[in-house]
């Protein structure tokens, strides 16, 4: 790999993005640092994660010094009012991003006005952040449940290491945004809504995240999920079952952005009406609102039955 | 959940059996409807699919648990020989635990699973098909480009779009469990099976592979049925009762004369009461108990003593008079090993049976002569034999005892002569022929079945196939609670013979052997006849 | 009464047609209710049975008279070789006339009748089979012995005893009626009869028979086809389909160098861009111009000029890696013919192929060298062939010009190349290739009938396969009432050039050549495109 | 052939016999004299006549004469009403019955005060009788259709002949009794019927007949019937059918013995009820009582359908 690669982010775009504690829509840029990724990735990554592709064990801070340089300039052109930094690990591992890194990071939002910093980090490494810098940290819960996330998904840490984590951040004032995985592998559809709908239930009664990001499987290259897919044991979720999570969701605020959607290999319907369902999906994220959801295609009825279906055949039926 | 399973009946694998979940009973073959699932679809849930054990045996080891139900899961990920292989292994788990194979039952291939031993389907690929515009019937339809239904279901007839489709391809799949159900009771599965195999190339490849295990199907064949085999199909010659048939004739085949003469088959059953098989033996007289006769048919070849042996009164070959290479091939290897012991043989064949003939003699390195021309039975064929076997040495072979000591060997596996000490006569009008000893039956020909039945004076002196019952009087039925022992070598349809300290008596199994002792409900043995043990 | 015919659609002799008996219409095939019979059924009843022929050709002579329906009746009192006989020899007597089968249809026969161009059945077995206690399903079932009904027709569901037996006997008729009718559309009969005949032995027989009638099933039959081969028993070798092209491909085959290069088949199609073959044939590069390829499958075997020609793309083989006797040697007897001009043979093969190819050498007396080992595409065997294909004259054969002008000369029995003169050149990601003459689409390879599709440029220069209309302008469908003249040499399916005074276009033939003479109404043409004669 | 046998009649019963003239049941002699037979029979025999196989070329009158002696005897054992003799063919053909025999059996008659001589005939044949003997002559019509008759049963006289010999017998005094075929070769079953139907209709609307026997097909021996029946080409007519002839004929006296009946070489039904039915019939023979065939079996329904079964399929369905 050249060099000139790893002093680049792997991707930077301005989008759209909820500002929900004040409840209006805000310009935004997301940077996807190339960092070392995540320490789990190669030894005992989780079943459907393909992140570490973005990642390089050769990364330095001046790499990343570079990196940080290119996305200065961004916020710049663009002024945004968020700033998203992901790093295909966790923000707060030092071997991913160094404490000097991350400080340079904070300087910058406060050099440039920046009202919010979200980044990413799995629990065990959320020990400390700078008071000054509104931040919210994204956590992979993917589910409440141990079961699914140890076993299914294989995240390796339990949900009282999440609620510990959740605990010291908004004991330090940081918004904590929880990540919920729609349909791990070997949960049918109906299955995995079920469970999604009873993570966000138990995190929205106990007031254990300030947002909820949920995020429906997507095929990612050289995952044990592409594997499943590829050999046809796995199909991603239906975008009707994202309507149906986000459509029973509690007073928490839900968002979701459904990667690859409408595609292969992505969460996706009949393909017909999935352009038109996705939109209402992050206008719902964008909104919050509940009517952008009442969407009807005839595919409706074969997700329904698909529900049935694939709770007994443990399998999507190819025909 | 507990289940308990009562057999009702048996073909090969293929059962009819019912199922009693907590109260909830079930017939089957049965077909479960997934919008509307019984209470024990609990049992049948996993969270991964069985086959799953092929892609990552650890994902099966953590995830995978056996539960009340053997699942066949995830059948339609893997190809059709790994079909095969996961069937049998599942199935063999345990005898009496339901079998269901998720989400892959279509009108195609409920009769090939049944006679897996699958026992539950589901409506899964119904439905799925349906939202694909699938329509089932004999062959699967493309539902838009109907322009009338061929069907007169209720769905069709009082339905429309998805409803009518879900609905109706759900009703097919019944209708063939149903169908299936009555194939078993006729004891006739394979012949369904060997057609519907033909709808699709996957179904043809698991029924070949299928026929590659023979360990399995044997343990559950009944080798003696009421059914007709029909081999309208290459599979035909690969079926379990044609295969079992010509290997067990092989094993305990004694020919008493050193000549064999080979005959062509009839289209008639036995072969002896044919037209031309009776002209032949009239003419001979005497002169055939001289030989030891072979008749040679497709895909059956077998001494005269088996003619009454099932299958060979019960099959009806499709005949062009062309012997494709194949036929000729699979029956010559057969009659090669019939005619090893021979002399010498005397061939009184054509056509395509010439050609079997003289590649079993190829193969053997005999020598032999060829009697006919122009017809078996020609004045010309009929003189040449007879002045063929004129030559060969005298010997005074008796019809009736042979053919009873070949039928009671092969089906008891014991040495008859010896057993009863040469004391036995015969009587009756072939092929309605009894053995007796004293003026009381011993035997008789079930021509029914193509077995022999045995009365109580010689159901004493079998000490194979026999069944230790409790200390109760036998009557009608004796289920399988009732069986305390019983010879592990019985197959359903078998002449058994039961005893306790009381009574002994003979019946017809309906189950396994092993299966009477794993099982603890449903119908073991139906009582043919029995007496209360003399005491001395 | 007198009958006219409109043809619908054809698949070989069995159609879809309406007959209109002095306005009332009938689509068939067709089932004719005796309990309530149309007002044509006096044109059905004739004194005696077609078949007392046999027995007494001068009752016959005096006592049948032809009428305005082709009348195949008493065909019960024959054996099936005779049956096949008696309807080849009535449906050639018309090719518009109606035909009935006179009291045989049952479920299990229709289709194999619809093939020989049956168009009418009644429902005489149906009932007389209620009055014996039988029960139609996919197997003729016992009705007494039925616990449960596996129907849900009408019948079954509101009937009972005698009426249930004679109006659910009926529907299957019926049932069975319509599904061959959707069937003919579906241009895939032929897969449905050869299961269907696997339920009885006669009608084994008759299929079996039938497929020795060449030259009558020849006369109707579609050269191309939409519908897959599903080449699952025996009588698949012998099908039209397989049997026409493994003949024409011998008659059009020219190949353009000595050495052939002999390739496995592949499960995707076309082969070439299956994996096996996309990775041979990337690894020989420029080398594999120096030789002719001929894929070897089962029951297929082919130059790769033929690939993407029906039914190469349509075909799919169970495939259990065990090739049978009666395969090998079918399929090398035809790879004898096919190399028989080359002075040497690469054979890259393994496994049943290898055994193909060993007979097909030992018939020819050729020689060669085989280059595979451990699979077509091991490491060892790609460097085997490409070092053994370097030692061979150098040449360029161009892949695209000889796959058209093979398509072509198979398709319409005339020289591309001279009558192009070498200006064609090629476009299109293959197997969706065209070959354009002046920058214009001249053919183009149509995948899903196997195919050439003729554009207007190439449509004046083919003189085969011409229809000559009466002056107007074709729209759409042209009727037989508007054709003139038909080349003979016509089927049904193939790609027709028609002409008038004004136009001149291209369609596909829904009739053969001879049918759109002689009928007066029907779908003659499907017209693809046209264009108005220049006037120089 | 041993001579014995020619001095024999082929057979001799004593029967019940309806005196239809005088309304009353009496007892008859039948015999079956063994002559050379049917000029017909062995040259272009009737369809499904089987009666050469009881003629014999060599029978001298010498030999007649041995026969009618035993007759004689039998005749003085049971002193019958009514005497009814048989030739196998035509009583009035010389070949058969010459003058000299026949006035020995019009003196027989008279001799034992027989009030009744029952002969048969083919038409041509019928050109004298003894005034004073009451005769009845009956003659194998089978069918007033010439087509039926003579193409299908291939009898060889036209209606026109039996008119003619009818009336010629009427003038003299002698009865006619008209034998009709139910169900000749290649009729089926409803067309036989129907067949039979018209012959009784015409035979009782112009009085062309003082009495009717129906003769329903029974398959003899050396027939050309017996061939159609054994490939598979005839059944002999249901009971049924010869019971709703019955029902359905006319003024006319009309009488059946169904000759085999409930067997499969004669008129059968199921078997089951064959008995029962063959017995109504013959009672009604007796009594021209309609009420006898009030009758019902299953098969009833079987055979309305055979009707149409047969009809279209010109053959008999075996199942």
């Amino acid at each position: 790999m050249a060099l000139v690669m790893l002093n680049k982010p792997v991707a930077l775009w301005t989008d759209k993005e909820l500002f929900w504690e004040r409840n209006r829509v805000v310009d935004c840029i997301t940077v996807i640092l190339r960092t070392r990724g995540c320490y789990r990735a190669q030894r005992d990554p989780c079943r459907m994660c393909g992140y570490s592709i973005d990642s390089d064990a050769n990364v330095t801070d001046k790499n990343l010094e570079k990196q940080l340089e290119f996305v200065e300039e961004e916020i710049k052109k663009r002024n945004p009012k968020i700033l998203k930094i992901f790093t295909s690990g966790s923000f707060f591992d030092p071997r991913e991003t160094s404490q000097k890194i991350r400080k340079k990071i904070y300087g910058m939002v406060k050099e440039y006005s920046i009202e919010k910093l979200i980044v990413e980090s799995r629990p065990e490494f959320i020990r400390s952040a700078d008071p000054e810098v509104y931040m919210e940290v994204g956590i992979g819960l993917e589910s409440v449940n141990d079961f699914v996330r140890n076993e299914l998904i294989n995240k390796g840490f339990s949900f009282e290491e999440y609620t510990e984590a959740h605990d010291f951040l908004k004991s330090i004032g940081v918004s904590v945004k929880a990540y919920l995985l729609l349909k791990p592998p070997f949960l049918s559809e109906k299955e995995a809504i079920d469970d999604v709908l009873n993570s966000i239930n138990l995190l929205d009664r106990e007031k254990l995240a300030d947002i909820i990001s949920i995020n429906p499987t997507n095929i990612q290259k050289g995952t044990y999920v592409e594997r499943l897919w590829y050999k046809g044991y796995f199909r991603p979720p239906w975008l009707w079952s994202a309507v149906d999570v986000l459509k029973n969701s509690g007073d928490t605020p839900v968002i979701c952005d459904p990667v690859a959607g409408g595609k292969a290999r992505g969460p996706h319907n009949c393909y017909k009406c999935d352009g038109e369902v996705v939109k209402a999906i992050k206008n719902f994220s964008l909104t919050q609102n509940r009517d952008v959801l009442n969407l009807y295609c005839d595919c409706i009825e074969e997700w329904k039955d698909y529900m049935l279906i694939e709770r007994i055949a443990r399998l999507p039926l190819q025909l | 959940m507990k289940a308990t399973c009562s057999l009702i009946k048996r073909d090969g694998w293929a059962r009819i059996a019912e199922f009693d979940f907590n109260g909830e009973k079930f017939q089957t073959p049965f077909v479960i409807d997934i919008e509307n699932p019984p209470e024990f679809i609990d049992e049948i849930i996993n969270l991964v699919p069985y086959s799953i054990k092929e892609l990552d045996p650890q994902a099966f080891e953590k995830f995978f648990v056996e539960k009340e139900f053997l699942i066949a899961s995830g059948l339609t990920a893997v190809p059709p020989s790994k079909v095969v292989e996961l069937l049998i292994e599942i199935r063999q788990k345990s005898l009496t635990k339901p079998m269901i194979a998720t989400a892959i039952a279509t009108p195609q291939n409920i009769p090939l699973l049944c006679y897996f031993g699958v026992d539950f389907f589901d409506n899964a690929m119904a439905i799925a098909s349906a939202h694909k515009g699938l329509y089932f019937h004999e062959r699967v339809l493309n539902f838009d480009s109907l322009d009338e239904l061929p069907c007169s279901c209720e769905a069709c007839r009082n339905l429309e779009g998805l409803e009518l489709l879900k609905r109706h391809n759900t009703i097919k799949l019944e209708e063939q469990a149903l169908l299936v159900r009555q194939l078993i009771r006729n004891e006739s599965l394979r012949n369904h099976v060997e057609v519907k195999a033909k709808t699709q190339p996957e179904l043809t490849v698991m029924l070949r592979i299928a026929d590659r295990n023979y360990d399995f199907f044997e343990k559950m064949h009944s080798r003696f049925k009421k059914s007709i085999v029909y081999p309208t199909t290459t599979e035909s010659f690969t079926r379990m009762e044609v295969s079992y048939f010509l290997q067990r004739i092989k094993e305990v085949y004694e020919p008493e004369t050193k000549v064999a003469l080979l005959l062509p088959c009839t289209a008639k059953k036995p072969y002896s009461l044919s037209r031309t098989h009776k002209t032949i033996l009239s003419h001979l007289g005497n002169l055939i108990k001289r030989v030891d006769e072979i008749i040679i048919s497709s895909p059956l070849v077998l001494p005269r003593e088996f003619e009454l042996c099932y299958p060979a009164m019960n099959y009806d070959t499709p005949v062009t008079g062309h012997w494709s290479g194949e036929e000729i091939e699979f029956v010559a290897e057969h009659l090669s090993s019939l005619i090893d012991s021979f002399d010498y043989i005397i061939a009184h064949v054509e056509g395509g049976y010439k050609e079997v003939v003289r590649e079993a003699l190829d193969a053997t390195g005999k020598d032999a002569s060829f009697t006919a021309e122009n017809g078996v039975t020609s004045k010309k064929s009929m003189e040449r034999l007879k002045e063929e076997l004129k030559n060969v040495e005298d010997c005074r072979k008796d019809r009736y005892r042979s053919l009873f000591e070949h039928m009671f060997r092969y089906q008891f596996d014991l040495d008859l002569k010896s057993l009863t000490k040469f004391s036995m006569n015969f009587k009756g009008r072939y092929p309605n022929i009894f053995a007796t000893i004293n003026r009381e039956n011993a035997l008789r020909v079930d021509t029914v079945y193509g077995m022999l039945d045995v009365y109580l004076p010689m159901a004493e002196k079998i000490s194979t196939y026999n069944v230790e019952i409790a200390d109760f009087e036998p009557k009608g039925t004796i289920f399988s609670a009732g069986i305390e022992w019983a010879d592990e070598k019985i197959r359903p349809n078998d002449v058994v013979i039961f005893r306790n300290s009381e009574f002994i008596g003979v019946g017809r199994a309906l189950m396994s052997g092993r299966e009477m002792m794993e099982s603890n409900k449903g119908y073991a043995v139906s009582v043919k006849r029995k007496t209360r043990i003399q005491s001395d």
